[in-house]
């Protein structure tokens, strides 16, 4: 073990086919998708994961399970017709309330979006419990801060978001094109176009602001 | 004045469109009969906000989000939020403050447009407010497509059984033998410790060479070479005679200044002679 | 549930390649191995998990991983010969402790000795996690026990300990005196010095016979 190669010149990568087996080998026995990166680092010196992907990628084509890409990174995953045949494996998933998907819906396809954004889509003010509980889920986290007045906290997708919903990136999201074209995606300035419906938005942007600054450093 | 849809009542055959949350329909007619049934339902609970509720009532237009009537949309909320003070149901602050907004927007719509007033325009509001319901309506959509894909733990499965990996740490010990025997000298030599200590085979000391002298001088009555002051075994490697040579010469030098002893040479390299001086 | 054919003859099977896909996706979703009757209840009816078993082996030969027998079941396992991906391997520069240094210094100069007598020499108790973590770097293992009252037990030098390093035999380390020619009994780091530097065969008798005497007699 210790007799590694530490040389990346010393030892030729091994051939191709062999380092397909090994990012297949890697990949497999992980139950989080893997970076390009992550997988090179568990190789030996010298392999190229990007380069034996796509050949994976076609060895699993139509098989039962598949090569999935999320975000960055890739994963194995059950081919999605077979999904009847896991039924005992299924993970009994806490039913979202329609607030909350329809706030993820909004972070997926608004993002970065801040909760103020998310209000005056929804016409109501965020609760709680349900920001929290999207982030506890991994589905979403906090991005930058606007730089705007009072320096919102931004709320982002996450690569567990892509991979639970089958997503290659944010970009794939269903509809995204026809959205955008339709104007719906655009934050539209509505300054005394539309009532106030609540008064919190100072208060709001300061409440994440703190959580932000005791969780997260932006750069 | 261009016509914009959303500004046009929309014809409907039934005058009166069952509200959503309100059981049995009320419309202004039915309204004293069902409050005197006593059986009505408002259920308030069940709306996300004010702008979910006119997505809801502006369904019952049953026109595409875009050609909604907002004065018709006004008017169902209206009468929504009348409904529901009429049954003493104590409506959210933010419903009020919808419906305060839309009587205003109302009468704006109604009235010919006042040229001196400032800000948006009535049509402008309205536009606004059908955008915004467009875009929860959109959003809503799109949240229901996103919760119908194909999900991980529910029709794509991870490998059940991950691998562990395992993480090998290895510790390199770039010095590893040096700190095991620092160690040991450390703990062996605890007792004799000198802060400074210098192994000085090939060094003749003056310290030594003092002794030395001091020692031999006592038998140096008469002038004798100073190469015969040199200590044994020193005479044959160079880098030790001249370390000997250097040393004994400074004693003899250190000894000349306590007047100890007499130093003489007869010419510039000839050989340096010393003795004891006399008394 | 109640109207899953009950007669297999009913309606046929799907063809083997979807079963092998289907046995693909159940085994690699599931969390333990499976066997033949767990596989085909997961199967629709009619499936035989053992023929498709036997092609979807063929199938994985040669992979990076492969479809492994445990016991009556069945699971993917990463090729044995890609084992070694399964390690992480962080190579971590961490200097032993000075307490570690210490009584591995003197197992190594005064093996086989007792825990008594390293704490005797260190002039300190020996803390058992200090020995645990020498044992546990394969560096000292347990001797036999001292033939004295009490028969304590003693500690060695491994293989391993000679192996890292770079020691013919524990009688190889320097001692004293020549630990203080070559310096290294100053301050002054040293780091360059190598340990052919004590070579010198004199020196040698000299320091392990001194060594001999400093305090415990072997046998």
């Amino acid at each position: 073990m210790t007799d590694e190669p530490l040389d990346p010149h010393r030892f030729s990568p091994p051939p191709l086919p062999e380092q397909e087996r090994m990012v297949e080998a890697v990949l497999f026995a992980s139950a989080h998708p893997m970076s390009l990166r992550e997988i090179a680092a568990r190789l030996p010196k010298g392999c190229d994961p990007a380069e034996v992907m796509q050949s994976l990628c076609a060895r699993y084509e139509g098989r039962g399970v598949q090569l999935a890409r999320v975000g960055d990174a890739w994963a194995f995953r059950t081919a999605a017709d077979l999904g009847f045949l896991m039924q005992e494996s299924m993970v009994e998933s806490r039913r979202l309330s329609r607030a909350a998907t329809e706030t993820l819906a909004i972070i997926a396809y608004h993002q970065p979006v801040t909760r103020a954004e998310i209000e005056e889509i929804r016409g109501v003010a965020v609760s709680k419990g349900t920001l929290d509980q999207l982030i506890e889920l991994e589905w979403v986290r906090i991005g930058r801060r606007r730089q705007t007045p009072g320096r919102p906290v931004t709320f982002v997708v996450t690569e567990a978001f892509l991979d639970h919903f089958g997503l290659e990136s944010a970009r794939d999201l269903p509809g995204l094109a026809e959205l955008r074209a339709a104007g719906l995606l655009e934050s539209r300035p509505q300054a005394a176009l539309a009532p106030t419906l609540f008064r919190d938005e100072d208060v709001e942007a300061d409440a994440s602001g703190a959580l932000a600054d005791d969780l997260f450093e932006d750069e | 004045m261009t016509r914009v849809p959303y500004l046009t009542p929309v014809p409907d055959p039934d005058p009166a469109p069952p509200l959503p949350g309100l059981e049995p329909p009320d419309h202004a007619s039915d309204r004293a009969a069902a409050r005197a049934d006593e059986v009505l339902v408002v259920d308030v609970e069940g709306f996300e906000g004010p702008l979910d509720l006119l997505l809801n009532l502006s369904r019952m237009q049953k026109v595409d989000l875009l050609q909604i009537s907002v004065l018709e949309l006004a008017d169902q909320y209206l009468a929504f939020v009348d409904q529901a003070r009429a049954l003493r149901i104590e409506l959210a602050a933010d419903y009020l403050v919808m419906a305060a907004w839309l009587a205003f927007l109302k009468s704006r719509l109604l009235l010919p447009p006042d040229p001196e007033a400032e800000g948006p325009s009535a049509e402008e509001m309205a536009a606004h407010l059908a955008f915004q319901l467009e875009r929860l309506n959109a959003m809503r959509e799109a949240a229901a497509r996103l919760m119908a894909r194909d999900r991980l733990g529910q029709d794509r499965f991870a490998r059940g059984a991950p691998e562990v990996v395992t993480r090998q740490r290895q510790v390199a010990w770039q010095a590893g033998l040096i700190d095991l025997m620092r160690a040991y000298a450390r703990l062996r030599t605890r007792d004799e410790f000198r802060p400074y200590a210098f192994d000085r085979r090939d060094v003749f000391t003056m310290e030594q060479a003092l002794d030395r002298v001091r020692g031999l001088i006592g038998f140096a009555g008469d002038w004798t070479q100073l190469a015969a002051f040199l200590p044994e075994g020193w005479e044959a490697d160079p880098q030790r005679r001249r370390s000997a040579t250097a040393a004994t010469f400074a004693a003899t030098l250190e000894l000349a200044r306590q007047g100890r002893l007499e130093i003489s040479q007869s010419a510039s390299f000839a050989p340096i002679t010393i003795r004891r001086r006399p008394e």
